[in-house]
């Protein structure tokens, strides 16, 4: 979506200026909403923003790169447990983001690595057996990381100035909830101005290219596998960050709360927002934290039992992921785009030979 | 030693297993090139209509039957309804819808049969042969599960090498387009694959489920193993998913009999991983591709 | 038609030998590029020219040979050294990365030139910037030789065919090489198209040399001042157009009969 | 503070939750996902019993409104779902959130909001803990008492055998294996760890086996029992079982055997004669006084479904609840609840079978166990009601017969104050 | 031999979104004659081929085979009932092996006795194929991958043969061998051939009417020897 060019012409015109007023604007939005809403959404907006951490990081691998990944929750996994070690410690939490986003971006160099030469299911397979396998490193060195019964997360205290600043701002007084709800869109906000910029220069576009056509990317003087690991490695550290920023948020590392059902939750928030676009990342996690209580409260109000109206909830979210997926094969970004434009656009046959031309059997 | 050779053989056992669940992926891989997340849901389902049938006095085989005819139904209708729009779109799309599915068939499941422990009857014996002093942890009913897993392999191995029936399956997977040039019915057998694949399923959730407790999520310690040893053994290959099932079951069952049970989930890693890094496309998956 | 050869040599495959499986694809090929030359590889289907490129290009190991590139031993070649080095290939399939518009993709063919690295992409420096400025310019230079420049903005999907084959022209000039290697740039291209391809990659050679694959004899033995025919993998004739048409062995493989009768009428 | 901000308390507020009709609490339980069967029952028994009270005038005058959520057994869900619970529907209490992983991620929220966090669904000694987590209350005994209790049973009637741990690789299963070594240190040759997930427990059984162990003790939930029979089965390994009352649900074993004999397997004797541990009347006892108002709450507030032992722990888990609720005195806070339950919640009477230790320097749970044989789909008592604490306390008997509940069902439990 | 299959196509249009790439097309190939279909790069002719055989899902106008309308037949369906397509540029299943694909030939049905001897005939005619008979698809040079789709569309035995640039990629030997062996069949077997060809000449040379698209309509129809000397025609749309 670009922005009208009367507004444009007002932007500065270094790209730094630019973005430090797209931050600052956001950081305006942030503090409305925040202040304008209940705690409890406060709460569910700190849920969102460490998903949709994770989710414009998974954006990058699997949109742009076209990198698959079942196994995003284990390196949320791992920026968790580094907070928690790292809090635990006595270290201030900003640090321990810090360090959390660089460990698991080790990790991701690791993980890209073997990952830079899988395709396809291969790819969702080892992904997957990563999903499953790093969580049991919590239960192999339960002395350290708690095993079972996880690890418990102090999360950080509203310092004074801060309460002040916001009090001044809205007369209201910041809960443990709404200081993480701060904390957690405040690093959404970087992460997404940072993941921008290099979606709109050279990266996003190598990042591109790898994923439409190897070969060709190769012979322009694409390194693959390091592009790919790059990938890896950006979308890893955003999945630390977003962990460090759960585990913070949840106040506890465990490995039931790193299973499968995290990673596949990442994927279908990416997809089904829109892939390839941040906007569709949030979109993806909203849905994520907003749906299910949503439906199980419309259960409850339709005289359903507690019990019934909690079943209902995965159906409806099932059915949804279905639903999008046949109705908006685009995501929620497609739609929005197509109302954007507005006018409904017939896509072309996805199956034409002189588009398709990166399938093997090209024009050969 | 009778340790060794317990592990060994319950190793084998739950390897039949998994490759019970991968034969039904590589089956619907290969007719259409999904990997098909729903699997272990629409099992469990048909599972239930057996067990319906069986708590309603009927004998386990009527249930049995009606189970793998349930499967090919109820895989032939999720194809035409809902995977028929994604197939052929971003490869994405379609893992989404089956992902969608394997929730809300849980879902729905739950609200169906209940969400509580359900026993399931198991047609042969429970307990493991002796021979003098020496106890063979191998029970009929887990002979039953190894031959139906054979038996399935060499009848895919045969459906896709020798059948014409199989070659258009392949032809439609690969290029939808181009088989309908040549005159085969590609909607047809796309239908047909997951109506195959599904009641192949079906008798994996079956084999699961025998003499064990059933419940809605109780295919999903299934599933990940199942997909890594289809993954392992080649997603191409059907003698490739028995391999990787029972490799994945082997080795987990030492890894957790000698190194412990915290490291099963670990090695699976470690194994998927070791092997891909020297073959990418799995053990009997083939080779690398003519590129440019 | 220059007919010296000037220079040393830029680019020379020696005695390359490429066997897959039983299949002996490429038999002993010797082959020289000089600067400023387009130089002409044709021979009948399944001949190894593919197969050689493929060999210059990494993308396939030879299992004996050399190659060498300005005189010095290039051993082991690995694809993505190309560009660097300054060898720029297109495929005998169009493959333009569909998700990119036109100018991103001639872009990537320019990405040898960027001097920003991935900390000043991560905050949008203003080094990255004026990089990405950089390679803007450098693609819309290439692109408007190639005459695609007005379609900047389109995905590569939407457009003809000879289009895209030019877009992939530009793409593969972009990245300013020394010798550019062509894979049947004429396939499915019309009659015209054809003859203004030939014009414009005689205008290379003032700035690169090419070794081009065709079936198009026309264009062949017009824009080549050298020709290699490769039969069964090993070169069964070489020398200029002229030499090379009225070989019987080149006709009797690969030309036919009425071929070269009608081949240079026009 | 700068700013302008007032600090501190901001003078006693009334308590979230409670009106002049009604006081809400609230519950996590995993109600879909793999640990929903079963413990999802123990809500619907927990509001059936609620519903029986409201329908009988509520507790002064108000009605319990109980709301529970669904957390899969995941502690990020549970952390979301409190949160709705506490800001959202600002329930006065929470009560019965079940496990230990889940609940743990909800403990400091919990205590640092005020909310009492009573009668935890697990038997974690993370529960009582009064200096750091003064709202928490533990409920059920815990693995460790259970643990003592066994070990002693063994070590009295099974001076000789050799002991095999079967034990669920986390706190449950490390407390109860404290608590049997308090005992039988000695006896004990071998402790098999199985990870939850993992299907395959045959090289565990099998390497109990290969110990020759000829007495097994499991601390594993239920499917586990269900694996552990079979594949022992399969090994043809035959020891004493005795199981955690967490894994030994009668009507689950009921269906086991009788699913069994369904099928061409007649194995009757499996499960049969296995040992575990009792604190409350089950579901088989039907002459049982509490059974029966169990039977009769259920038949007029249920859904429909049997009563399960799951239904009577949620049931009961709503007694003890009632029985606060009337301590803490006809207007509740949340502090109010806590001083209560600290007060006098140890004398509580109710279907427990043994007392619970709460005091000002303890919330634990329920003190004691006692241990009985299955026989078929009904158990037989091997010994009283044994009673203790953690630590090295001496075991002992529960003096005096379980009283029966009042004859209307509903706790008449004086205010606290 | 059944009765001779007549391709008639009437008042044909296709659109691509807002491009038109077919409007109101005329054309007839008659039965034992080659016709071949010109015109320049985005001209219409793929789009014409394509929408005979039904892969053009919302086209209007008809289609007769044999005067017997095919009206919205899916392309399976088409394919049955004789009419072979050898589509531009990716015709092969590249995960297949070379026999794999020519048995897809087999399989259309129309005429499966003989088949081996069919089989040998285009070993014979591309020895290249024979050699990689075992090989997956994928390993072939452009070239041999185009021959491997001609020689499948041969072996389904059809009726009436649709090409598209069938010379794409082939070495110029290989294509006139492969025009020889198109008049020998429609000379001796009455085959019905839509020939699209961007080397207007040499198409000309072999076919016996022509057809010029230009912008999806038809711009001139008459027999090949006429077109080829029209002077004005060639210049314009033909390119020689
Ligand atoms: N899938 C498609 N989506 C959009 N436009 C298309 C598509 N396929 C073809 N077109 C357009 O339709 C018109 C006719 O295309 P067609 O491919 O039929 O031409 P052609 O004569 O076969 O050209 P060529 O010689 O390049 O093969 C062209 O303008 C082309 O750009
Ligand atoms: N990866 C491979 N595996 C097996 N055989 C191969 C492989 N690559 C090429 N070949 C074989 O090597 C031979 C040469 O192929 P190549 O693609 O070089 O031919 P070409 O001269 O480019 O032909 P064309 O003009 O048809 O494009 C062919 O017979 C082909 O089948
Ligand atoms: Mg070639
Ligand atoms: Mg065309």
């Amino acid at each position: 979506m670009r922005a009208p060019a009367a507004l444009r012409r007002l932007l500065p015109a270094s790209v730094l200026g630019r973005n430090l007023l797209v931050l600052l604007g956001g950081l305006v939005a942030v503090v409305l909403v925040l202040e304008l809403t209940s705690p409890f959404r406060n709460s569910q907006l700190a849920t969102m923003s460490y998903y949709a951490i994770a989710a414009t990081g998974l954006t990058v691998l699997t949109g742009l790169n076209g990198q698959i990944s079942l196994g995003h929750g284990a390196l949320m996994a791992i920026g968790a447990y580094t907070t928690g070690l790292l809090l635990e410690a006595g270290v201030p939490f900003p640090p321990a983001m810090l360090a959390a986003t660089a460990v698991t971006a080790v990790a991701g160099v690791v993980v890209g690595a073997a990952a830079a030469r899988l395709h396809g299911p291969y790819l969702a397979g080892a992904t997957l057996a990563l999903a499953v396998g790093v969580p049991g490193l919590a239960l192999y060195f339960d002395g350290l990381l708690g095993g079972e019964q996880g690890l418990p997360i102090e999360s950080p205290q509203p310092p004074g100035w801060f309460a002040d600043g916001i009090y001044f701002l809205s007369a209201n007084d910041v809960g443990s909830a709404k200081y993480l709800a701060y904390i957690g869109w405040g690093t959404l906000l970087l992460v997404m101005l940072l993941l921008s910029n290099l979606i709109a220069g050279r990266y996003g576009r190598i990042w591109r290219a790898v994923r439409d056509h190897e070969v060709a990317a190769e012979l322009a003087g694409v390194r693959l596998g390091r592009m790919r690991i790059l990938a890896f490695v950006v979308s890893a550290a955003c999945a630390g960050l977003g962990g460090s920023v759960l585990g913070m948020v949840v106040r506890l590392a465990a490995p039931s709360g790193f299973t499968i059902v995290l990673s596949l939750s990442l994927l279908t928030a990416v997809v089904v927002g829109g892939l390839g676009s941040l906007g569709g990342a949030l979109l993806g996690s909203a849905l994520l934290v907003f749906l299910p209580p949503a439906v199980t409260g419309l259960g409850t109000e339709a005289g359903l039992s507690g019990v019934q109206s909690a079943q209902l909830a995965p159906l409806v979210y099932g059915v949804v992921l279905v639903v999008v997926m046949l109705l908006a094969p685009g995501g929620a970004m497609g739609i929005a785009r197509r109302i954007w434009r507005g006018r409904p656009r017939r896509q072309p046959r996805p199956e034409s030979e002189h588009v398709d031309a990166s399938e093997s059997g090209g024009r050969e | 030693m009778q340790q060794f050779l317990n592990v060994t053989l319950s190793g084998l056992s739950q390897g039949a297993i998994y490759a019970a669940f991968a034969l039904a992926l590589v089956l619907i891989w290969r007719a259409t090139r999904i990997i098909n997340f729903a699997q272990g849901a629409m099992a469990m389902f048909t599972t239930y209509i057996a067990l319906a049938l069986i708590q309603g006095g009927q004998s386990y085989w009527v249930g049995f039957a009606a189970a793998l005819i349930g499967g090919l139904l109820l895989g032939a209708v999720i194809e035409r309804l809902v995977i028929r729009p994604v197939e052929g779109g971003p490869e994405l799309n379609a893992v989404i819808v089956t992902l969608g599915l394997f929730v809300a068939l849980q879902a729905l499941a739950a609200i169906l049969f209940g969400g509580s422990f359900e026993s399931f009857p198991a047609p042969f014996g429970l307990r493991g042969f002796t021979i003098g002093e020496v106890n063979i942890a191998v029970t009929p009913f887990s002979l039953f599960v190894i031959g139906s897993v054979l038996v399935v392999m060499l009848a895919l191995v045969a459906l896709f090498r020798f059948t014409d029936i199989g070659l258009r399956m392949r032809a439609s997977a690969f290029n939808q387009e181009v088989s309908r040039l040549l005159g085969v019915r590609v909607g047809r057998m796309l239908t047909l694959g997951w109506a195959l694949a599904a009641m192949v399923g079906s008798l994996a959730g079956l084999l699961i489920a025998g003499g064990n407790l059933v419940f809605p999520a109780y295919m999903d310690a299934v599933i990940v193993y199942g997909f890594v040893a289809a993954v392992l053994g080649g997603l191409e290959s059907p003698v490739g998913a028995v391999v990787g099932g029972l490799i994945i079951g082997l080795a987990l069952s030492y890894v957790s009999g000698y190194l412990g049970g915290e490291l099963v989930t670990l090695a699976a890693l470690a194994i998927l991983v070791a092997v891909l890094l020297v073959r990418p496309r799995g053990l009997f998956g083939p080779a690398a591709a003519r590129r440019v | 038609m220059p007919s010296t050869r000037p220079g040393s040599p830029l680019f020379e495959i020696t005695g390359v030998t490429v066997r897959f499986g039983g299949l002996t694809a490429v038999d002993d090929v010797s082959l020289t590029a000089f600067p400023a030359e387009v130089h002409g590889v044709i021979g009948p289907n399944g001949a190894g020219k593919t197969t050689l490129f493929n060999v210059c290009c990494g993308f396939v190991r030879p299992s004996s040979g050399r190659l060498s590139w300005r005189g010095d031993d290039v051993g082991e070649l690995r694809p993505h050294r190309l560009a660097g080095m300054g060898i720029a290939r297109t495929l005998q399939s169009v493959d333009l990365f569909r998700g990119l518009t036109v100018v991103e993709n001639v872009m990537v063919g320019a990405d040898r030139f960027r001097r920003s690295g991935f900390l000043s992409s991560l905050f949008a420096l203003p080094r990255s910037a004026a990089d990405e400025r950089r390679l803007r310019e450098a693609a819309m230079a290439a692109m408007a030789e190639t005459g695609v420049a007005g379609y900047a903005d389109r995905l590569p999907g939407s457009l003809p065919y000879p289009v895209q084959k030019r877009v992939a022209l530009a793409r593969a000039l972009a990245a300013e090489p020394d010798l550019l290697l062509l894979d049947e740039p004429a396939s499915g291209l019309g009659h015209d198209e054809i003859l203004e391809l030939g014009e414009f990659v005689r205008t290379l050679t003032t700035r690169t040399s090419v070794i081009l694959v065709d079936h198009h004899m026309d264009l062949v033995m017009s824009v080549c001042d050298r020709i290699t025919v490769l039969d069964f993998g090993r070169t069964v004739a070489a020398g200029s157009p002229e030499e090379v048409r009225d070989t019987p062995a080149v006709i009797d493989a690969y030309l036919g009969e009425e071929a070269r009768r009608g081949g240079g009428d026009d | 503070g700068a700013g302008g901000r007032p600090e501190g308390d901001q003078g006693q507020a009334p308590s979230p939750g409670v009106t002049a009709e009604s006081v809400k609490v609230g519950g996590h339980f995993p109600l879909t996902g793999v640990a929903a069967p079963g413990y999802s029952e123990i809500p619907t028994g927990a509001k059936a019993y609620f519903d029986y009270v409201n329908a009988n005038g509520g507790v002064n005058g108000r009605t319990i409104d109980y709301v529970f959520k669904d957390d899969a057994y995941n502690p990020t869900n549970t952390s979301q779902v409190v949160n709705e619970l506490v800001l959202q529907d600002e329930v006065f209490a929470m009560v019965g959130g079940l496990g230990t992983a889940t609940h743990s991620a909800v403990l400091d929220s919990l205590n640092s909001q005020g909310v009492p966090d009573l009668f935890v669904s697990s038997g974690s000694l993370l529960w009582d803990q009064p200096q750091k987590n003064r709202q928490t209350f533990g409920w059920q005994p815990d693995y460790e008492v259970e643990g003592k209790i066994i070990g002693q049973y063994v070590q009295q009637n099974f001076p000789g055998a050799k002991v095999g741990l079967f034990a669920q690789d986390d706190d449950f299963g490390e407390d109860g294996e404290k608590g049997v070594r308090t005992y039988i240190d000695k006896q004990i040759v071998a402790v098999e760890r199985y990870v939850p997930g993992n299907t395959d427990v045959a090289p565990q059984i099998s390497a109990l086996q290969a110990s020759g162990a000829d007495l097994v003790i499991g601390f594993n939930v239920p499917s586990y029992t269900a694996l552990s029979q079979l594949t022992s089965l399969r090994l043809n390994y035959d020891p004493q079982w005795i199981y955690s009352n967490v894994g030994s649900d009668p009507a689950l074993v009921g269906s086991l055997l009788s699913q069994f004999s369904k099928g061409q397997v007649n194995d009757a004797s499996l499960l049969d004669s296995a040992i575990t541990t009792e604190y409350l009347p089950g579901v088989d006892e039907v002459d049982n006084p509490w059974t029966r108002l169990w039977q009769q709450v259920w038949e007029a507030h249920g859904d429909g479904a049997g009563l399960t032992n799951f239904r009577i722990y949620g049931m009961s888990q709503a007694y003890t609840f009632v029985q606060a609720l009337q301590a803490a005195g006809p207007e509740p806070t949340r502090e109010g609840m806590v001083q209560a339950l600290e007060k006098v919640g140890g004398q509580f009477a109710g279907p427990g079978m043994a007392p619970f230790r709460y005091s000002a320097e303890s919330h634990a749970g329920i003190a004691g166990v006692k241990v009985v044989r299955l026989r078929g789909v009904t158990a037989e008592d091997l010994t009283p009601v044994l009673v203790t604490d953690n630590g090295d306390a001496p075991i002992t008997e529960k003096p005096g017969e379980h009283a029966p509940p009042p004859p209307n069902g509903i706790p008449q439990v004086p205010p606290a104050g | 031999m059944t009765e001779r299959a007549e391709l008639e196509v009437r008042g044909l249009t296709a659109r691509y979104g807002a491009v038109t790439a077919l409007d109101g097309v005329d054309i007839i190939a008659r039965p034992g004659s080659i016709t071949a279909v010109l015109g320049a790069n985005g001209a219409g002719k793929t789009t014409l081929l394509r929408t005979i055989s039904g892969l053009v899902p919302d086209a209007e106008g008809s289609v007769l085979l044999g005067g017997r309308e095919l009206g919205r037949t899916a392309a399976e369906t088409i394919a049955r009932a004789g009419i072979a397509h050898v589509p531009e540029g990716r015709g092969v299943i590249t995960e297949l092996t070379v026999e794999e694909n020519l048995r897809l030939g087999e399989l259309l049905g129309t005429a499966r006795r003989g088949f081996r001897h069919r089989l040998d005939e285009v070993y014979d005619m591309f020895p290249a194929l024979a050699e990689r008979r075992r090989r997956e698809a994928n390993s072939l040079s452009g070239g041999e991958r185009q021959m491997l789709v001609i020689g499948r569309a041969l072996l389904t035995a059809p009726e009436v043969l649709l090409l598209d640039e069938p010379s794409l990629g082939l070495a110029p030997r290989i294509v006139a061998r492969i025009f020889e062996l198109l008049r020998e069949l429609v000379d001796t077997r009455g085959l019905t051939v839509l020939l699209v060809e961007q080397n207007a000449r040499s198409a000309l040379s072999i076919a016996d009417t022509g057809f010029v698209l230009n912008l999806g309509r038809v711009v001139a129809a008459d027999d090949a020897a006429s077109l080829a000397a029209d002077d004005e025609l060639r210049h314009a749309y033909l390119g020689f």
